[in-house]
């Protein structure tokens, strides 16, 4: 098994968050798995992604030219990247800053208005454990409490940011699929 | 119905730039090509870019560009303008770039009296690379090398090269400016003018140090940064025209 | 297990893994993409009463690092390919007056500026002694984030033993993903070094220099040089084999690429195509000897790099024209994929077979 | 607030602005606003309010990073 | 003849002769044993409106050079070991922008400060690009005054048809030597280069620059290179052959040490010892080819080298082990004498005639 | 019989030095050891050697040594330094290797106020080359790399670097001296007291540049170097202290 | 010249003088001279004359860059 | 023919001078010829020597490690270098500045009172000319005719340090062997 996933958005995002705390859940259930972040200041509050490579065998290569799965957190990278989806894959979008969806039959798309959940809960700032929720449950592949975990261990020092997080996350995981 | 401001000749068009939002860089560009234009050097102009968050300013500039190795710029600057006294040559520089690794090329152009002209952008920290602690920090400023501020004790002071040049009898114009604000990029302009006009006049070494926001790695505002350089940053680099030796070199 | 498993960037495992080496000193200067490890020094070196310093160049760092190395502890420097450039005469005089150091690199593309893209341009001048004069350093090349973290470690053990200058080999790519990685025990305190200037006390003044203005003098230092480095030779090789036994075409890869030619032959594999892989953990001493018995019975080795073909001489000079060798590299910051790889293997591959 | 005599035509480009807000501030009738919508690059960008307010002071074309302003003297 | 012929030292040969082969700029910071060269430069240059400088570092002379370069006028640095291992990140950026200049390395004793005596350390450092990145420059090795004469003169023509910077490897005997020089004519005015910067007039504005962040970008670029490269060896390899047509045994040495082979095989002929030899006379390209070729024939090579052994790898490469390679070398500014070259070809002669 | 000048202990004996006659490096070295014994530092003392005439200081001090990489010495000082707080630790550097080549470390490590000292021999030319041009080389003033004198507009200006660090905050005691005579003698010998006294009370950075005859390559006697050295050289490098901020730091 | 009350011995180490004559130049009594001989090294070293006029200031102690010269209270 | 010679003393004595004249003289003969100095601010205020070999064919190595000739301007230089003179090899010293010759029966000594004669031709500075002039005579391979040349080329623009010059060549060469 080889999971290759792209999480894409623009700077604020936390794109880059939810990488980390996917990637070390899966350290945790004992997977063999690669983050690998964008970096360099070569595109200033532009885009950032990241690439997680989930496997249960040694992972070859962090890099994904064609990932299996796609997380795209507002329209430029939908844009920037839904070409490179390997057929037959899923495509999770922020359905709150995403109106137009590249036509491509070949692929699921779920549209998740990670926003719109966020604020509810009260943290707009959460969207993205929104995603993360919907992702976990969507790809069944991690355990959701072990994402918990990943939670506690990541952000245990700051309270309040990990305990909204949770919840955010919940709320994505129980909620997809949205319709 | 007539533009009031008509685009500067000497820089692209339509080209969106790399910069953050607010970013001092993208002003300090603009003013350089009015400037060239006004005094009409774009045509023979050789600029030399950093390696610095301003590394890719040969996309946004018009006019020919060399680019430099790390704090190298004005050992270039020196070896086309020996070689081409005839072309207007300067530098853009970052606070890095000119007074951490490239201290010895500043200082020496400098002291030698090169008559060139060096663009110093001052945002306190290393911008390219993220933030890092830059030899113009502040004390106490928190940078991703200084997380628990700048200790004077280990990281030593606030470094004053502009200062330091200002005082070398080959250093005809030198003056510090901040980009904070309407009135700060006016003198900012003004600045620019007379260091390009010292060289044009073969008087010998200019520059111009711009304090400049760097809002991501300031972790502010835009705004918040330009009040921040007014209100923060000029207590430790104080504007003001540093040395003018225009009249006694003509 | 699992519990003391972290997932780390190896960026941060260079410097976690430092410190546990109980190093003490840091000197360095940013530079992408490696500036996360020099991060990660500047949030725990000051903490734990050891020293970080941000030069004002890497000329300076490694000069420093001769400084802090003279008196005994262990010191550090990394940077990236421009960066270690700037650092080769220090590193001759870390060669000449045998301090022990470690050296990271984590590579980008060149030359020039170049971009901060992972490559492997900067092999020739690792493991030629980049700098002036008769010199060799160690350098290790590690091709996981685990890997990072255990020859980090032992980098410095291989250097206080020679009391040499050891550089470390990565690349952008290598630095900044991240994988789950176990580190080393920390070490709390190392033995003395005779040898370190720490003040003459009450013995006879001692001096530190690579000056011999006596030319026999210093072509016996250089022979002494040449006789420590065929002891590291002797000692400090280190390469891993993969599917060899079986294998009728080998590839020699290091590093990133080196992971990335496992899953390819892990692919071709699956169409039985008989590939395996010598991995060259330590760049210099090269594996020579391991290379050159296969060649007796292996005809054709692939060589992948990162680059234009740098590691291609040392694979030339080991198999002394025994075997076809075919090279494919990638420079400029292009990250080669397993599919890519596979279908230069299996290409090989059917060569060998008609032939 | 009485209206200037001339009147001035401010255009900004919104697809290139970064909408980081210092033309929105530092304008001297208050009169540009920061959009509640996100162009392509994903910035809130600036907008002319009531362009009528405007004086031509060009304070905006000065603070702009981008060069993304544009001040018209609408001479009819 | 004898009018035009003048007795002056290689330093000054490699001025004199950069002189009338017209180039502009001498940038450079001294350090023994090649201060005449700057001093000479210092005495003539301004006097005909050319340009010295006493740069303050050689880091700020090989950057000057990078920007008198770039506008086109033939510019040039000179040092010794330990500063030229300072110039590496500013040769990788001259390989980078594709500029012309000449790098003179007057090598010392080494590693470190090592000594001011002759020696020929720094082979790979010039061969194999000594900076970071895939990058080559080409590398003359002048064997007498006249030759730094003729090869200085003629290293400006190559650094400029092929835009690369040419380094010439000399060291502290052949700089400080003097010997009859005949100085080829000089050169009045250069055709204009179309690609130097020189403001962009009423044309379009350009940049010379070596960031390519796009990785494919750089990837074209790193292997444009490498055509040129290509090409270099194709046009501009060079070697001498010295009594090779009936020779059983072949030295290959360059530089200095080539000099004093010839006087060994002198020696040794006399006894009727068949030895000849190949003197490459380009480091890079390095002449594989015919000593290739030659293997097939001849059995047993010596190599003579001022070092521990560095051009021998480029030997073995060549070889492909086809035959026996002795390598003979004597580091840290010994100058070894013909007698005991030419013990050692008679020693070796004899294996041959055995086997 | 009583010796009324014994010999300076950490001073080795019977070793005939390399320097010319007349040169300050010799006179220089031997204050260095008796100001060492006299503050009893002698054997925890680390001294970083230059590249330069003094490169062979080690054969002549009789305590521990490290050489350093020409104009890295205040870099390698820091190492040292950093990694053994308890060490003395001084650089002895000439004025190309501090103010040429080694400007940048020069400068960062008085900015940075590292608690070392560094004794600047300023002898106006680059002795062990030969003879060349160095920062501090006067005005006119011929070296085998001016031989017409040193034309500012060429060449630049005397670099006053001592005055440049003296304004930092981290530099705590400088002072310019003159070995041109007895009196100067007894001056420097004062001034070294002084720098190393800064460091052993952890103050911070103290500098000494001692203007020091160079009798070859100024071509004159060494009588009338000492002489050159106080009307001439003296004109362009005033002696005195240029900052004692010992009292404020402690 | 009046002779000084204490006696002082001075001694040369004349194999080790470079004859730089800095000591001859400054000896405040002007009793050192400049030997005409050359040491082994080829140089014209220092000589003490007419020790009497020593007063034991040091000076030519100062002075030297070599080290080579011893001066003693002659106390008997 | 390969005549290997070096010539020895301390720095102001102008033995490289000496050494420049005869190989552009051994040049303008159309000889072969190498001059190695020695260098380095090694040995400040030391000897000065340098190397000569002029040959009928290429001169393989510049370094003279056993000399056919030695002159020596004075006695460090003697002692410094007369271990290392060929067996048959002549050596020339300056009589007036060496006053014990070590025993060594196997090569020919010549005393030349070089500054005597200098200064009775009323310049000291030109002894080395002197010598120069003994040791032309002696080597008998080139002419004294390009000798003066030589001079002529070298110094021809300080008129009256040629002149004194020749005139101490002349002599050295009229009066050598002296007894
Ligand atoms: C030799 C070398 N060292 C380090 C770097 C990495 N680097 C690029 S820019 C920079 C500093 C940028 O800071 P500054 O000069 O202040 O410019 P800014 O980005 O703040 O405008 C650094 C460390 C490099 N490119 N080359
Ligand atoms: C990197 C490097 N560049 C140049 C040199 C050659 N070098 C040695 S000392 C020196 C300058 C000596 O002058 P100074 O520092 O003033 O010391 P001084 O001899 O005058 O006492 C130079 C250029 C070197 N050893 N290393
Ligand atoms: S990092 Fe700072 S300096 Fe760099 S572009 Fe962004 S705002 Fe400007
Ligand atoms: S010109 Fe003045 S008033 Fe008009 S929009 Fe700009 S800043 Fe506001
Ligand atoms: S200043 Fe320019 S970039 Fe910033 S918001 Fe206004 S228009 Fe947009
Ligand atoms: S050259 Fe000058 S500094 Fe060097 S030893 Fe001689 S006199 Fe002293
Ligand atoms: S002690 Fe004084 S008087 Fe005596 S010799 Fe020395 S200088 Fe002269
Ligand atoms: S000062 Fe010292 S070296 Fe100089 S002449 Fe006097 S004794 Fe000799
Ligand atoms: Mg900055
Ligand atoms: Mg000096």
């Amino acid at each position: 098994m080889l999971l290759k996933l792209l999480i894409a958005g623009s700077g604020g995002q936390g794109v880059l968050t939810m990488g980390n705390v996917l990637g070390n859940a899966a350290m945790l259930d004992d997977y063999f798995v690669t983050f690998l972040p964008s970096y360099g200041a070569a595109m200033r509050g532009g885009t950032a992604n990241c690439t997680l490579c989930i496997s249960d065998e040694e992972v070859a290569s962090p890099v994904a030219s064609t990932p299996d799965m796609l997380v795209a957190m507002n329209q430029p990278s939908l844009m920037a990247f839904i070409s490179r989806l390997e057929a037959g894959g899923q495509l999770l979008y922020n359905a709150d800053l995403v109106d137009d969806v590249p036509e491509r039959h070949d692929v699921d798309l779920f549209g998740v208005p990670v926003n719109r959940v966020g604020r509810e809960l009260g943290s707009e700032r959460a969207a993205n454990m929104v995603m993360l929720g919907a992702l976990v449950k969507m790809t069944k592949i991690i355990k959701i409490e072990t994402v918990f975990k990943s939670i506690e261990m990541m952000m245990g020092s700051k309270k309040k940011l990990a305990e909204s997080s949770m919840k955010a996350l919940q709320a994505g995981y129980d909620g997809f699929p949205f319709s | 119905m007539k533009i009031k401001n008509p685009w500067p000749k000497y820089y692209k068009k339509d080209v969106v730039t790399h910069y953050c939002p607010g970013c001092g860089h993208g002003i300090v560009h603009r003013i350089v090509a009015e400037v060239l234009e006004e005094l009409d050097l774009g045509k023979r102009t050789i600029c030399v870019n950093p390696a610095g968050c301003a590394v890719l300013a040969y996309l946004y500039f018009d006019f020919d560009v060399i680019e430099s190795a790390h704090g190298r710029g004005t050992a270039i600057a020196t070896g086309v303008k020996r070689s081409r006294p005839d072309l207007f040559v300067f530098t853009y520089q970052g606070d890095g770039d000119l007074s951490a690794i490239g201290t010895a090329e500043t200082i020496h152009s400098a002291n030698r009296g090169e008559n060139i002209t060096v663009i110093f952008i001052n945002n306190a920290v290393y911008g390219m690379t993220g933030g890092q602690l830059a030899p113009t920090t502040l004390i106490n400023m928190k940078t991703t090398t200084t997380p628990l501020g700048r200790d004077p004790k280990y990281d030593g002071y606030p470094l004053h090269i502009t200062d330091v040049v200002a005082q070398f009898p080959g250093v005809v114009y030198a003056e510090r400016v901040a980009c904070d604000g309407p009135a700060g990029i006016r003198k900012t302009k003004k600045a620019i003018t007379n260091a390009f006009q010292t060289q044009v006049d073969g008087l010998g070494y200019s520059i111009v140090e711009v304090l400049s926001p760097c809002p991501t790695n300031w972790k502010m505002t835009p705004v918040d940064s330009f009040k921040w350089v007014t209100e923060t940053m000029m207590k430790e680099f104080p504007t003001g025209v540093l040395t003018d030796k225009r009249s006694k070199k003509k | 297990m699992t519990m003391n498993k972290v997932f780390i960037s190896g960026n941060h495992a260079f410097a976690e893994s430092a410190i546990r080496a109980g190093y003490h000193c840091y000197f360095g200067y940013p530079i992408t993409p490696q500036n996360e490890l020099g991060e990660y020094m500047a949030d725990h070196m000051r903490k734990e009463g050891r020293v970080f310093i941000q030069s004002e160049s890497e000329t300076a760092a490694i000069n420093m690092v001769i400084g802090a190395a003279a008196t005994g502890v262990r010191a550090m420097t990394s940077s990236s390919s421009p960066g270690v450039s700037l650092k080769q005469e220090g590193i001759s005089f870390l060669a000449g007056f045998e301090l022990p150091a470690v050296i990271v690199n984590v590579m980008r593309g060149g030359p020039g500026l170049g971009n901060i893209a992972p490559a492997q341009g900067d092999y020739f001048q690792a493991t030629r002694g980049g700098g002036h004069g008769d010199y060799r350093t160690p350098v290790f090349a590690p091709a996981s984030v685990q890997e990072i973290a255990d020859l980090t470690y032992h980098a410095f053990d291989v250097a206080d033993r020679y009391r040499t200058p050891v550089m470390m080999l990565s690349d952008g790519m290598m630095g900044q993903m991240k994988e789950p990685v176990i580190f080393p025990e920390k070490i709390e305190s190392l033995p003395a070094k005779e040898w370190a200037l720490g003040g003459r006390g009450d013995g006879p003044s001692r001096y530190l220099c690579s000056l011999i203005l006596d030319a026999m003098e210093m072509e016996r230092h250089n022979w002494k040089l040449v006789r420590k480095y065929n002891e590291i030779e002797k000692n400090e090789t280190r390469f891993e084999e993969y599917m060899i036994d079986d294998a009728e075409i080998v590839v020699i890869a290091y590093g990133t690429t080196a992971r990335i030619a496992k899953g390819a032959i892990k692919r071709v594999r699956k169409d039985g195509v008989r590939a395996g892989m010598i991995r060259p953990i330590t760049l210099w001493p090269f594996p020579k000897k391991v290379l050159n018995e296969l060649a007796s019975r292996i005809k054709r080795f692939v060589v992948f790099e990162m680059s234009t073909g740098q590691m291609l001489e040392d694979v030339q000079i080991a198999l002394e024209g025994k075997a076809d060798i075919i090279f494919h590299g990638r420079p400029g910051g292009v990250v080669p994929t397993p599919v890519e790889f596979a279908r230069i293997i299996y290409r090989e591959y059917q060569k060998t077979a008609k032939s | 607030m009485t209206k200037t005599a001339v009147k001035h035509i401010v255009k900004i480009n919104t697809e290139m602005c970064k909408g980081c807000g210092l033309c929105v501030a530092y304008c001297t009738k208050k009169m540009l606003l920061e959009s509640e919508h996100l162009n392509k690059a994903g910035y809130h960008y600036a907008e002319p309010g009531d362009m009528d307010l405007c004086s031509g002071c060009m304070i905006c074309t000065l603070v702009c990073p981008e060069v993304v302003i544009e001040v018209y003297d609408d001479d009819e």
